[in-house]
């Protein structure tokens, strides 16, 4: 088997481990999101995934950028809402640091980055705000020092990327929304969890599962 | 949970196909696309007016496309933006060749994928502008939110557009009206009760046999405030303070007023709030150019209201006289 | 119960002035009475049309007072007929010198004081005639009932003898186009939900999670059966076949039909149901010439719907076309 | 005190202590025309009642034949309904019965009779349609009888009519209705108390009461 397929063949098996986990999660997130949203993230990102597991599912050439660029704009068609754009959006426009290389440990990172600049570019959220972002944040920064400057092997950075990320779940529960429908709740949002950050740590959670494996 | 749907997962499909079958000579639906336009869209010469966000708030938005509204309303997953992709193909669908104007609800996922549909659009050159309606007076626009939300007063920038738009403006003067209203316009609501999503099929928020919700949105959203029960008297005037403070009107003022039912709620209780509203009017001292008592804008199967009120001068009155022909809203000559 | 209303006993005549506060330049109140009539009524020379019965229905009938429809409506107590004297003063307010239609719906209460009113009013040589309607397919007709309810069919009374008398006829022709409508429609409804009326403030009658009601008339009585719940489709085939096997219609008539909302029923699912029921006229060989979907004819908060056939001709398409302008229904040229 | 005063006083009273008495079954009656009707008998009979007690009080003048129908005109304005015309409207027009003799035992016996005929010529009702008429029947036909064959005083003529018109309530429950709201109900009014029934009862119940004092 040749790289470009071992990594096409990672990019669909991930792809399958977090449509599957999100599906398993859906009540759950909407739970979430009916507590300071409206009660639809778990549905929002489940038909997302789901549609763009069908797309993939008959890209057998296809290189693994493009494959990437396909779940991201599968999920900008299907998703709708605010998740539509940030986590469709931002995969589709971040899947070009893969279009040279191909998936290695550098342009992974490369591809992190990219991904959390544009949810932030799109949505303008900063750490704190109570949102992806607050996932986000400590899981890329976490994997690419991992990666860059203590020299780990990317499933080692992964799996500190997951611990990283749960922390950064945590932290959207005692604070105040400034962004997404949870901030207009004002101080009625604090002692909830945030539902985009939580779907973001399962997607990484998936991606550490299916690099195990 | 007990709707007159089908599967939930179809209910957005079944309702267009539904608006369509009640609207046949008025409606069409984009091909593929949960987008409803004007049967003879795009209108040759004529800006174009559209609209779209989730699903759930009938008869907005669909409901006011025709002859003095909108040509065209996009239709998300219930409470879900519609994606940008099909907000797209509705605004190539209603490009006449004069631009298309964008009447935007003031939601991240709305703006966000507006956004990107007029990036889209401007590709192909068609000419795009968009103007954010944000007329929730409950959420503060500080720091701490994501500004106001846009709720009921929707309505009215798609009238006052689409009636300049109607007399041949260009989308320049289409957009500064529409910007008028956003301006001059204020609501605030409450709920009874919750709203319940067909894919839930559970209450989005508990309330008590004695609780209601101040500062509701129009999804389910739980409002800034809880409080005790209260008459229909208390509540009118709560919502009118606080869409007067933020509106702070002259003495004289002429305003329009609305008082929007939530889905869920008899037209006899919303009678019942339009009654206190125009004595708090009067009070006020503030002449009211017309009233509006009806579903607008809608949460579901909600029930509460909430109160519009929206400062006029005589180009909004000219323009809010305008003939409108839609299943929605139709004002005579 | 949480309703928009100060007490219950106050709640008709406080929703009487909040629709003249809504409509001041159509609607006027007569003098201590719970009626509303035209702002300009009586309109000399013509017919006036008027009708009445409990409140809880609205729009239905204050809500159709206006151009091309009716004159008068008496509001009586929620779910009760308007008293005789009542209904006398508004006759007496609406004749024009040509006599006055009652359009009554087929209730005991609203029978015996529309007869009495009748009296009264002839007494005071005003020409009356009355139509009863009678459109629910729901309860037999037969030695055992008191016959069929007047249900949402009665809004296309009002519209074509409306017209009709608009047209100049008299009263007699304006009795006969009336009743034209009554030999043709049927109605049909089911419920999701009891109502719960301001004054008991309970559900009317107990409806457990699984379950719906069939055949229920506008005033939470219980249906005639009660089933298990079912789809929108399912319901929407019921109640279909139900008025279409009473109305016995020949392959290719034209007809109108109506998906009427009991008052606490989002738009959504109307037009989800309107969808199947469009369908089902095409399978059935009928040609929908006109399809109305929206609150009607209500019963308060309650949930559920109501479906409607009425078999057209020429006379009544044109009649049904003529201009409206009421709060409740418009219809331009 | 003249025999018009005694008459006069004992119209009020009997007036009063029926208002009194469907204050207290208002829920009750209210109930019962929930199951087969529309949930209104109780509030329509109490706010004509209370009315026809505010109208009545400052009739101080009047003859006892002008209060009777006082309270039928009052009726016939203030309920509405299927109950209104039916009561108030018999009652105003049986009142002519007291017109030239005042209230005596054989005027009673007329007013009975007169009263049950408007209410069957109104509503075309017979017995066993489930309507006040079931109630209404036994007891002006025992009435008539206890006076006119049994020679009776009218007090005791008044307490048979009550147990007669106790048994047509019950005659409702196992029947169904033919005539009123119940009767769309077909089949599934079987079991249940007619609401009107029961008023009559009550009211028959009260005059008895007022009898006896
Ligand atoms: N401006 C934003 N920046 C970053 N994340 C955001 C922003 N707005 C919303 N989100 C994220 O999106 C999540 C909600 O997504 P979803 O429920 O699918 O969309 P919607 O809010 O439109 O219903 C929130 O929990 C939050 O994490
Ligand atoms: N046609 C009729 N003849 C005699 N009694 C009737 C008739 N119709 C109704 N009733 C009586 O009226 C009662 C209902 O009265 P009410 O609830 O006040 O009026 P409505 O039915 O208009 O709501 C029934 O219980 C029945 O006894
Ligand atoms: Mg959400
Ligand atoms: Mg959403
Ligand atoms: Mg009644
Ligand atoms: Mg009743």
């Amino acid at each position: 088997m040749s790289d470009t397929e071992r990594q096409r063949e990672a990019v669909v098996q991930a792809l399958e481990n977090v449509t599957a986990r999100l599906e398993e999660e859906k009540t759950h997130l909407t739970e979430l999101d009916s507590a300071i949203g409206d009660a639809d993230h778990g549905t929002n990102m489940t038909r997302g995934f789901s549609g763009a597991n069908e797309k993939v599912k008959d890209m057998d050439e296809a290189e693994p950028a493009e494959l990437v660029k396909t779940i991201g704009v599968t999920l900008v068609s299907e998703v709708g809402g605010a998740s539509g754009p940030l986590y469709g959006g931002s995969i589709m426009s971040a899947s070009q640091e893969f279009a040279d290389e191909g998936i290695t440990a550098e342009t992974s990172v490369a591809f992190a980055e990219a991904y959390l600049e544009k949810v932030q570019d799109r949505g303008g959220a900063e750490v704190g705000a109570k949102t992806m972002v607050d996932a986000l944040t400590p899981a890329v920064h976490t994997y690419k020092k991992s990666i860059e400057t203590d020299d780990l092997a990317p499933l080692e950075a992964l799996a500190k990327a997951v611990d990283a990320a749960e922390r950064g779940v945590e932290f959207t529960t005692p604070i105040r929304a400034k962004k997404g429908r949870a901030s207009y709740l004002g101080w009625r949002s604090v002692g909830h969890q945030d539902p985009g950050a939580t779907s973001t740590l399962f997607i990484v959670e998936e991606l550490l599962a299916t690099a195990q494996t | 949970m007990k709707k007159l749907i089908n599967e939930p997962e179809d209910v957005v499909d079944e309702m267009l196909d539904g608006m369509v079958a009640a609207y046949p000579d008025q409606l069409r639906r984009l091909d593929d696309a949960e987008v409803l336009v004007r049967k003879n869209a795009p209108i040759d010469g004529k800006v174009g007016i559209v609209s779209g966000g989730g699903s759930g708030h009938e008869p907005t938005h669909g409901g006011y496309i025709g002859e003095g509204m909108l040509d065209g309303a996009a239709a998300g997953e219930v409470f879900t933006s519609p994606t940008a992709d099909q907000l797209e193909s509705m605004i190539e669908a209603c490009d006449g060749g004069e631009g298309v104007l964008c009447v935007v609800k003031n939601y991240e996922g709305d703006v966000m994928n507006f956004d990107t549909a007029a990036e889209m659009a401007e590709m192909q050159d068609i000419e795009v502008s968009q103007v954010v309606v944000n007329d929730d007076v409950a959420v503060q626009d500080s720091l701490y939110t994501t500004g106001r939300r846009g709720v009921a007063g929707t309505i009215l920038v798609h009238k006052v557009a689409g009636a300049k738009a109607a007399e041949g403006a260009d989308l320049d003067e289409v957009t500064r009206v529409a910007e008028k209203v956003v301006d001059n316009v204020g609501t605030m609501g409450m709920a009874l009760t919750s709203c319940i999503t067909p894919d839930k099929g559970e209450p989005t928020f508990d309330l008590g046999e004695d609780e209601i919700e101040l500062g509701i949105g129009i999804h389910g959203e739980p409002g800034t405030e809880r409080t005790e029960k209260a008459s229909a008297d208390e509540i009118a005037e709560h919502l009118t303070e606080q869409v007067l403070e933020d509106l702070e009107l002259d003495d004289g003022q002429e305003v329009l007023t609305i008082v929007n039912g939530m889905g869920g709620t008899p037209l006899m209780e919303l009678f019942v709030v339009n009654n206190r509203l125009q004595e708090l009017m009067d009070e006020h001292g503030l002449e009211t150019w017309d009233a509006w008592v009806g579903d607008y804008m809608t949460s579901l199967d909600m029930e509460g209201a909430s109160i519009t009120v929206c400062a006029l001068d005589d180009e909004l009155e000219e323009l809010l006289s305008a003939p409108a022909d839609t299943p929605g809203l139709t004002v005579t000559e």
